[in-house]
């Protein structure tokens, strides 16, 4: 079953089009991985999802579970955030409010689409960063941003997301500013959790190797368009695209000896 | 944090220290010779040196100076004899014109001073926060265009000016203000308002420009920052997500510079209170230089100066605990 | 008149016996101390406040020159060739605890004027009383001889040389009764001990005083105060243009208000054109002449036809306009203004660029000079300064203007080594006479380095021995005649050049009543006997 | 007083596109409001420039009286409505001695932008130099220099410098007002250019020139500096509102230049005894004052933007 | 033939300061006795995760940074302790690229200016054409020089860095992550044109990254960092094929391969807990806390980095490969 349909999805700032006609589709508890160099579009998409894009000419179709996004007024689609459709950043750190301890911050997700006593969003919030693997969850409910390290940040980040428990998490380049041993413990604990919560996810990344581990579908992108969708093997193995080829052979892989010369495009 | 504050304020008494050196310095070897105005229309050379003594004027600067500090911990006594004059803790000199210590005259001076301050910034804070911040809101709207003109007519106005032109319109020409008159708060409520009304005016007119070009800038910053996205992202309402997360940063600036402002807001009074004749501290700086009172001027110097310093102090701790990240400090 | 040619009369008649006076002063008040208050604005406050051997009479014009008998029972006597004087008090005078008012305390209070912590009043005890050389006043105990108390009403001075107006020179306010038990040393000038109609409530410098009537101030004992409002209030320090303003609406407590000072340039068209406000607006005369000194101990002015050329290029009209115009007074031609006996009426020095060019061309500067004037850093000096420049540059006479602080203003160009070519320069004499006046300012022998008040450096050996000649003199009308001439022989050498006779023109409150100009108060209103036609 | 915060000032751009001088022409043009500063800007520095020539076509000196143009029954009110506004004097006479106001507004805006532009100048080169190697040594040197513009701006500036222009001798006073402008000025541009230098020292392209040898010299003047450009501008051009105000604030308060120097705060302080009587003598210098200082505000306000 | 570099024991250390009080309250060591040689020619490969102090090791070895401790030889001389004037000379033959191409281009200066440079802080002057010739050789063309840098894209950007690094014909060039600022196909163009000119300028190079497929592309021998110190060094595939340190092995594993078979086959080591911070650094071996061999001996003793097989250097106490020599540690 269809939970995100993108149809013909164009956006521009003013000139330039950062987004140009990129339909695809993602069902149920499936993971989608959407690829590119930088400035393709990617995050720009992300965002025309989340309906927080903002000074953007935006047209095309956002189908969200029988629910068109894009023409819906402001008050739905923000209900839908947070609640049915959760987001996680790049970047942990300046995507937490520095002024307000990560407790609160995420009991105000959830307070904002369930009506709670604080006390049980309070046990909601030490559960969820208990699930995701923070120690001594009670204690550190009360630290700021600041006192978490870059990959318990992101776990922070990720219990905020999944605190209700939501239909789609879309996760923009959610590994990106960490490093790899951190990378494939945050990858390890979205796999488990998405498995246990039966959410779908929406995986951008310019990371291939993290496609190849974690995606059951692919979107490359380039220049705001999709060069190539498919599953996740098929790709892969059998690229079509002469773009797709071409970055594939980019990558200085370490389970293969060493070429002279790497591939450009 | 004990520690750091003790150090803070040690290295604000030293800056005054500098500070009192340097006005001391100065009014000591300017050419008015407090003893040659105290002597009067008859003088002689001889009762010149004779007040010299009197007044303390006949050691060397130095010494002067020391005994000055020293009064100021501990009080001192001017002149010896039946004639010996108390100037208690804390001590900022005797005025040579007035007779009085120093500190009587500034207290004396203040509640007009704090008057002027205190609504003035209240007018500021509400006129150029709200002003700035929904021009923020309204980012390139037809509001945000018009409030920043408006900010930068007030930035540009000299106080003088705004308090001349408020007074010949409101008082002269249209007769529905009184002059302004020192009245206590206390005594005559009605008549405090309406005497600080224009006082309060003209100084806002400059600080409320400022602020609602600072408040602007500072929520218009604090919206693209990453953790209001996340805010959005989150589902929480609009109103929410700018009053929780994009006013509090906002906020932590707007709170220090205001602090910093009150404190130097001294200076600012002096012409407010030169051109609406009211007798506060700035008028008295302002007449005491006319005078050439020296300890009058050295006195509200250093109190002007106390009231920057600590200000600034203030300052630092405030923002330590606005912002967890320096209260707590990194990990 | 137009615009108070003459004195007015007082207006209005009686006063109730009650209300508040509101006084609006734009200056401070320098000392209350008797032994310190030297300027007129200070002694217009302190006759409230403490009573002196004679004083002055309460009365508009010239006639308020004539000095009357106050705590004393008559003006003196002299005896010994006018170098002894004996008063005697009047019975019932009473401090404001209640105690009687005694020789003594006169005696501690002219004592006081020695003391070096009281340096600012005026020299007359020191020079003249026997033994004043040496004394360094009560303070440490020490009295005066030459000072007698034979008894408690009787005062005794002995003198070094005869003054003639002696009597006059007791009005003077170092002749007011303080109590030695209330000594109190610098800080006495913040609540002296009343003897007169008011005491002090309440005092916060250059910003208020408070006064509220003295209970124990008998009216049948005091002829020229009348004691009528119960509280009199002065605000010190307000902005010149405010209190005028202030004074121009005359709303609420303003009706109750007098000005302390003349009105400014700046209000006299408003108060001119208004009928309703012509009312209220009080001429003052004053014994003040303004001058401008030329200093003719620096070259060129050390020439006389320099400084003749001078006094004809002055343009004493732009520079009475710059002070308000003719209601700031009438141009002073001579160096003794109409008000003091001895005056001529008399123009040596029209105004005639031409000539002055000429005497100019005639002592070799064809070319012109170069001047530097004193000027005090006021708005007013700096216009009377800019008037200066401009009138005598007509004349080729190049001006600088150096200003110097209003508070170092006296002192500066009191200093030899510090004074310039010309100073804006003025004087009022201590009581109406010339005696006060014409050697202050022009006897060679006072030139000294420091304090000095000779500005012009004039020392003319003809003249120094007429001033001792007419001191000598106990004819009073005789010594008037004889300074009016030598001021005409001074006027050839034009060691100064009079421009301004000074008036004073005051806004009165509509519910004020019998306030007039004082010539002693150099024109302002005598706070002794206004009053108010009703209390609100 | 404070003249410039350092919210206003845009931190140093990672990339910029033109030179400053063409880069300050565009942003200036594409902006009506800073074009219209701009403009008259040139007006008045025109105006200041061509006093001597403006006051010899209308044939009147800033100095000379004109009994005839005032009333002195009237206490030199001039005569005629408006301030005595005529074909002879455009903008009226001054009460009580009858000057000519245009004369005296021309050659008063002469000495307010001399003041104003030589303290901006003082200030700047201070507050650069000094920012620059504070920012940019640290340590030892940032101390002194910090404590040193702490110091500076915990001053009462106002009542300061009031206090010293008061006591100063009466030397050269327009030079005095640029020095005691620039001395308590310097801190609040050495502050932005501290923290701008500071930033700047940690980017790549400085330990690159460190790498291939620069001197220190050469990395602050060569490499450093170009790039501050831009923010030292924008400081310098709103500053200069802020001198011209405080050079007028102080001659309003009478210790600024001395007669028969026209300056505009002198003038608006000889006019407030007669605001009531005649405002225009009031209004013009002090219009003037306002439009100056607008413009320079307007024009620092668009360079400030960040786009 | 003496090595190129040899840094002997270096050590760096910062205070660390309270945000308000500026008072220092403790110590980061970054550097903690890190010991390297780099032969002529070659290319040392420096691996690790952020923090782990492979830049704060840059710039010791170039001199941008003094070193707390330690000492570092560089062409035969000791250049530890030279002050700036004496080290000029030295630093013609010792360059370094930057990670961020922009930042690390002055965005006041044209091409031509920036190239100009490294002649004129040597007091030389290009030959005419010079610049021009080091711009085709990094593959941008002569009229480039008239540019600003923010008129180039990232990958071009990073070639003006490079030509001006090997303008004066340096002998060592230390690579602080040249290419993690850029997109996978113009790493790649980057990658080749460092091997290319290594060829032709016989350069040997410092080459810093945290992508081990970029090291491994580029590097002879690798040194893997952690907390500061060197856990591992070995020559590129012995290091890839036996890795010793239980770190290394965890870094290896971590990589994602972009193929889903191999990917999803193999099997996950995940490192349980955080990076230790460098100003708290954990007793005895600093890889201790995340180990999952860890011992009571890792905590009391620090292990030494040792030489198992030759040229394969391991500091741990219980290394994984076996043709590594345990004997000398002693069995437990
Ligand atoms: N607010 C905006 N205003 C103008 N242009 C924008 C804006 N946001 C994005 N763009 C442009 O849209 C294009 C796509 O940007 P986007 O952020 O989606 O790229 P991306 O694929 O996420 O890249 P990266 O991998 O660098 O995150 C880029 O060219 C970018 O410059
Ligand atoms: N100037 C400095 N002052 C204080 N600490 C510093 C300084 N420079 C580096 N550090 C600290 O030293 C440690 C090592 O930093 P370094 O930059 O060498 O790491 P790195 O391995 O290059 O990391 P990255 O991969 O993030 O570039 C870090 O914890 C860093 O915070
Ligand atoms: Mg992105
Ligand atoms: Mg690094």
């Amino acid at each position: 079953m269809t939970l995100l349909d993108v149809k013909d999805l164009r956006v521009s700032f003013g000139e330039t089009r950062a987004v140009d006609g990129l339909s695809f589709s993602l069902e149920r508890g499936r993971v989608l991985g959407l690829v590119g160099e930088s400035g393709c579009g990617k995050s720009v998409t992300s965002l025309a999802v989340m309906g927080l894009l903002n000074g953007a000419t935006t047209s095309g179709e956002i189908w969200f579970d029988g629910q068109e996004l894009l023409g819906s007024d402001r008050r739905a689609v923000r209900r839908l955030r947070g609640d049915r459709l959760a987001m996680i950043f790049q970047d942990p750190l300046s995507s937490l409010n520095p002024y307000y301890p990560v407790g609160f911050q995420i009991a105000e997700a959830y307070r904002a689409h369930r009506r709670t006593s604080r006390k049980q969003a309070r046990a909601t919030v030490v559960r969820m960063l208990d699930r995701v693997g923070i120690p001594e969850a009670e204690r550190r409910a009360r630290d700021y941003p600041h006192q978490f390290s870059g990959g318990m940040r992101q776990r922070v980040m990720i219990a905020m997301a999944l605190c209700l428990e939501p239909e789609l998490i879309i996760a923009d380049e959610p590994t990106t500013a960490l490093d790899v041993t951190v990378q494939a413990q945050i990858l390890a604990l979205l796999d488990t959790l998405r498995a246990e919560y039966g959410t779908a996810v929406l995986l951008i990344t310019h990371d291939l190797g993290v496609v190849a581990g974690t995606a059951d579908e692919v979107v490359v992108m380039y220049g705001g368009r999709a060069v190539e969708r498919g599953e996740v093997h098929a790709l892969f193995e059998d690229p079509r695209e002469p773009y797709t080829r071409r970055l594939l052979a980019a990558v200085p892989r370490i389970d293969r000896p060493v070429p002279d010369r790497l591939e450009t495009l | 944090m004990i520690v750091y504050l003790l150090k803070r304020l040690g290295a604000a008494a030293a800056i005054l220290l500098v500070i009192c050196a340097l006005t001391f310095t100065i009014f000591y070897i300017a050419p008015d010779d407090p003893a040659q105005k105290a002597c009067g229309k008859a003088c002689t050379p001889e009762r010149i040196e004779q007040i010299r003594g009197q007044l303390g004027l006949d050691t060397p600067i130095p010494e002067q100076f020391a005994s000055y500090v020293r009064g100021i911990f501990a009080g001192r006594t001017y002149g010896t004899g039946p004639t010996a004059v108390e100037c208690p803790f804390p001590c900022l000199g005797f005025s040579f014109q007035t007779n009085v210590p120093v500190q009587e005259l500034l207290v004396s001076r203040l509640p007009v001073s704090a008057s002027i301050a205190v609504g003035a910034a209240v007018l500021w804070l509400l006129v150029g926060v709200g002003a700035g911040v929904l021009a923020a809101l309204r980012k390139g709207s037809w509001w945000d265009r018009t409030a920043m003109g408006a900010a930068l007519g007030g930035i540009s106005l000299p106080i003088y000016l705004t308090a001349l032109v408020l007074q010949y319109l409101l008082v002269v020409v249209f007769e529905v203000l009184p002059y302004p008159r020192a009245v206590g708060l206390l005594e005559d409520p009605a008549g405090w308002f309406a005497s600080m009304l224009m006082p309060w005016i003209a100084l806002a007119a400059l600080y409320a420009g400022m602020y609602a070009r600072l408040t602007r800038t500072e929520l218009i910053g604090a919206l693209n920052q990453n953790f209001v996205r996340t805010a959005r992202a989150k589902g929480l309402p609009e109103r929410t997500v700018v009053r929780r997360h994009a006013l509090r940063p906002t906020l932590t600036p707007i709170v220090t510079v205001f602090g910093m402002d009150l404190g130097a807001l001294l200076g600012g009074a002096l012409i407010t209170e030169s051109v609406f004749g009211l007798p506060g501290v700035g008028k008295l700086a302002a007449d005491a230089i006319n005078s050439s009172d020296q300890p009058v001027i050295l006195g509200v110097t250093l109190f002007a100066a106390a009231f920057i310093v600590f200000a600034n102090v203030i300052v630092d701790l405030l923002y330590a605990v606005l912002d967890p990240r320096i209260r707590l400090g990194t990990s | 008149g137009q615009g108070g040619g003459t004195a007015s009369a007082p207006q209005g008649t009686a006063g109730a016996k009650a209300g508040v006076l509101h006084v609006l002063a734009s200056i401070d008040l320098e000392h209350l101390d008797p032994a310190r208050n030297y300027v007129t604005s200070s002694m217009d406050v302190g006759r409230l406040i403490y009573r002196t051997l004679t004083t002055n009479a309460a009365a508009p014009g010239p006639a308020g020159g004539e000095i009357v008998p106050d705590l004393a029972t008559d003006l003196g006597t002299p005896t010994d060739g006018a170098r002894t004087w004996t008063f005697t008090l009047k019975e019932g005078v009473k401090f404001e605890d209640g105690r009687p008012i005694t020789s003594k305390d006169i005696k501690y209070g002219v004592e006081r004027t020695f003391a070096p912590e009281f340096p600012e009043g005026p020299p007359y005890a020191r020079m003249w009383l026997r033994g004043g050389d040496t004394y360094k006043g009560p303070l440490n105990g020490e009295g005066l001889k030459s000072i007698e108390t034979p008894d408690d009403r009787t005062i005794v001075f002995r003198l070094n040389r005869p003054v003639a107006d002696f009597g006059s020179a007791v009005s003077m306010p170092f002749f007011a009764p303080v109590p030695k038990d209330k000594e109190a040393g610098v800080a006495y000038d913040n609540r002296p001990f009343s003897s007169g109609p008011y005491k002090i409530e309440k005092f916060e410098p250059k910003k208020r005083i408070e006064l509220v009537r003295n209970e124990h101030w008998d009216r049948s004992t005091d002829t020229v105060r009348k004691g009528l409002p119960d509280r009199i209030v002065i605000d010190l320090n307000l902005d010149p243009a405010v209190i005028d303003q202030r004074m121009i609406a005359g709303q609420g407590e303003d009706a109750d208000a007098v000005q302390f000072e003349p009105i400014g340039a700046a209000s006299v068209a408003q108060v001119l054109t208004n009928p309703a406000l012509k009312e209220r607006l009080v001429t003052g005369e004053s014994i003040n002449t303004r001058f401008l000194s030329l200093n003719t101990s620096r070259k060129p002015l050390d020439q006389v036809k320099v400084r003749q050329a001078i006094a004809y290029a002055l343009d004493k009209e732009a520079l009475r306009t710059v002070r308000g115009g003719p209601i700031a007074g009438d141009i002073a031609t001579t160096l003794l203004p109409p008000a003091i006996p001895g005056h001529r009426k008399e123009d040596p020095y029209p105004a005639n660029v031409a000539k002055a060019k000429a005497l100019l061309a005639e002592a070799g500067f064809a070319s012109g000079i170069d001047l530097v004037l004193d000027a005090p850093a006021t708005p007013g000096g700096k216009a009377q300064g800019e008037a200066i420049q401009a009138s005598l540059g007509r004349a080729g006479i190049r001006v600088k203007i150096n200003e110097i602080s209003s508070s170092a203003f006296w002192s500066t160009v009191g200093n030899a080594s510090h004074q310039h070519d010309l100073v804006i320069d003025g004087w009022t004499p201590d009581w109406t006479g010339a005696s006060t006046y014409l050697p202050n300012v022009l006897d060679g022998r006072f030139i000294v380095k420091q304090g000095n008040q000779n500005r012009a450096h004039y020392d003319s050996t003809e003249v120094n021995k007429r001033f001792d000649e007419i001191a000598a003199m106990t004819d009073a009308a005789a010594a008037a005649t004889a300074y009016g001439e030598l001021a005409t022989r001074i006027m050839r050498d034009a060691p100064v050049v009079p421009f301004l006779w000074d008036k004073s023109a005051f806004l009165t409150g509509g519910n004020v009543t019998g306030a007039y100009g004082h010539v002693a108060f150099v024109g302002r209103v005598d706070l002794a006997t206004v009053g108010l036609k009703s209390a609100r | 007083m404070t003249l410039i915060r350092a919210a206003d000032i845009p931190v140093a751009e990672p990339a910029v596109a033109v030179s400053p001088a063409r880069q300050l022409a565009r942003r200036i043009l594409a902006d009506r409001a800073a074009t219209a500063g701009v403009t008259v800007i040139a007006l008045l520095v025109l105006m200041a420039l061509g006093a001597p020539l403006i006051t010899a076509l209308t044939g009147q000196s800033p100095t000379e009286f004109h009994p005839e143009a005032i009333d002195p029954a009237l206490g030199g009110l001039p005569k005629g409505p408006w301030g005595g506004i005529s074909a002879e004097h455009p903008l009226g006479v001054e009460p009580a001695t009858g000057r000519d106001v245009l004369a005296r507004v021309v050659w008063g805006a002469r000495l307010s932008l001399l003041i104003s532009l030589l303290a901006t100048l003082l200030a700047t080169t201070i507050g650069t130099v000094l920012g620059l190697v504070a920012g940019f040594q640290g340590g030892w040197a940032d101390m002194v220099i910090g404590r040193l513009m702490d110091l500076l701006m915990s001053f009462p500036s106002l009542i300061f410098m009031i206090a010293l222009m008061s006591v100063a001798p009466d030397g050269n006073r327009e030079l005095m007002l640029v020095a005691v402008l620039g001395l308590f000025g310097w801190p609040y541009i050495g502050r932005i250019v501290r923290g701008q230098a500071m930033a700047l020292a940690g980017r790549e392209f400085v330990e690159a020139a460190r790498v291939l040898g620069a001197t220190r010299r050469a990395i602050l003047f060569r490499e450093v500096l170009p790039n501050l450009t831009g923010p030292i501008l924008v400081v310098a051009t709103l500053s200069i509102p802020g001198y011209i105000a405080t050079e007028a604030g102080l001659s309003f308060l009478g210790v600024g230049v001395r007669p028969p120097t026209p300056s505009w705060g002198q003038m608006i302080a000889s006019a407030v005894p007669w605001y009531a009587a005649d405002p225009v003598y009031f209004l013009v210098p002090g219009l003037f004052l306002l439009v100056t200082v607008l413009a320079f505000n307007v024009v620092g306000d668009a360079l400030g933007d960040l786009r | 033939m003496t090595p190129l570099l040899e840094a002997e024991g270096l050590v760096k250390r910062f205070p660390i300061r309270h945000p308000l009080t500026r008072r220092v309250t403790g110590h980061l060591t970054a550097v903690d006795g890190v010991s390297l040689t780099v032969r002529r020619g070659e290319t040392l490969g420096l691996v690790g995760e952020s923090g782990c102090g492979k830049s704060s090791t840059a710039r010791l070895i170039t001199r941008l940074a003094d070193p707390t401790g330690g000492t570092i030889r560089f062409d035969g001389r000791d250049i530890t302790t030279m002050g700036e004037a004496t080290l000029r000379p030295v630093r013609r033959d010792l360059q370094m690229i930057f990670q961020d191409p922009f930042s690390s281009l002055n965005p006041r200066m044209t091409v031509e200016t920036i190239l100009s440079a490294p002649f004129r802080y040597q007091g030389l002057k290009p030959e005419p054409g010079q610049i021009a010739e080091l711009l085709r050789r990094v593959g941008l063309r002569p009229e480039h020089a008239e540019r600003l840098p923010h008129q180039f894209s990232g990958g071009q950007a990073q070639r003006i860095g490079i030509a001006r690094a090997l303008a004066l014909h340096p002998k060592l060039v230390v690579c602080d992550e040249p290419v993690s600022a850029l997109d996978v196909s113009v790493q790649a163009q980057i990658l080749n044109l460092l091997r290319d000119l290594q060829e032709e300028f016989e350069l040997s190079y410092v080459f810093i990254a945290h992508d081990l497929g970029a090291v491994r592309q580029v590097c002879g021998r690798i040194a893997v960092m952690y907390l500061g110190t060197v856990v591992e060094i070995a020559d590129r595939d012995e290091l890839f094929a036996h890795p010793a340190h239980p770190y290394t092995a965890a870094l290896l594993a971590a990589v994602p391969i972009p193929d889903p078979r191999i990917e999803r086959a193999r099997p996950r080591v995940v490192l349980s807990g955080d990076l230790p911070s460098p100003a708290n650094p954990p007793s005895g071996c600093p890889f201790r806390t995340r180990c999952p061999r860890a011992a009571e001996r890792c905590a009391l003793e620090r292990p030494a980095l040792a030489e198992g097989a030759p040229g394969h250097r391991v500091a741990c106490h219980f290394p994984l490969d076996t043709s590594v020599d345990l004997s000398r540690d002693g069995a437990r």
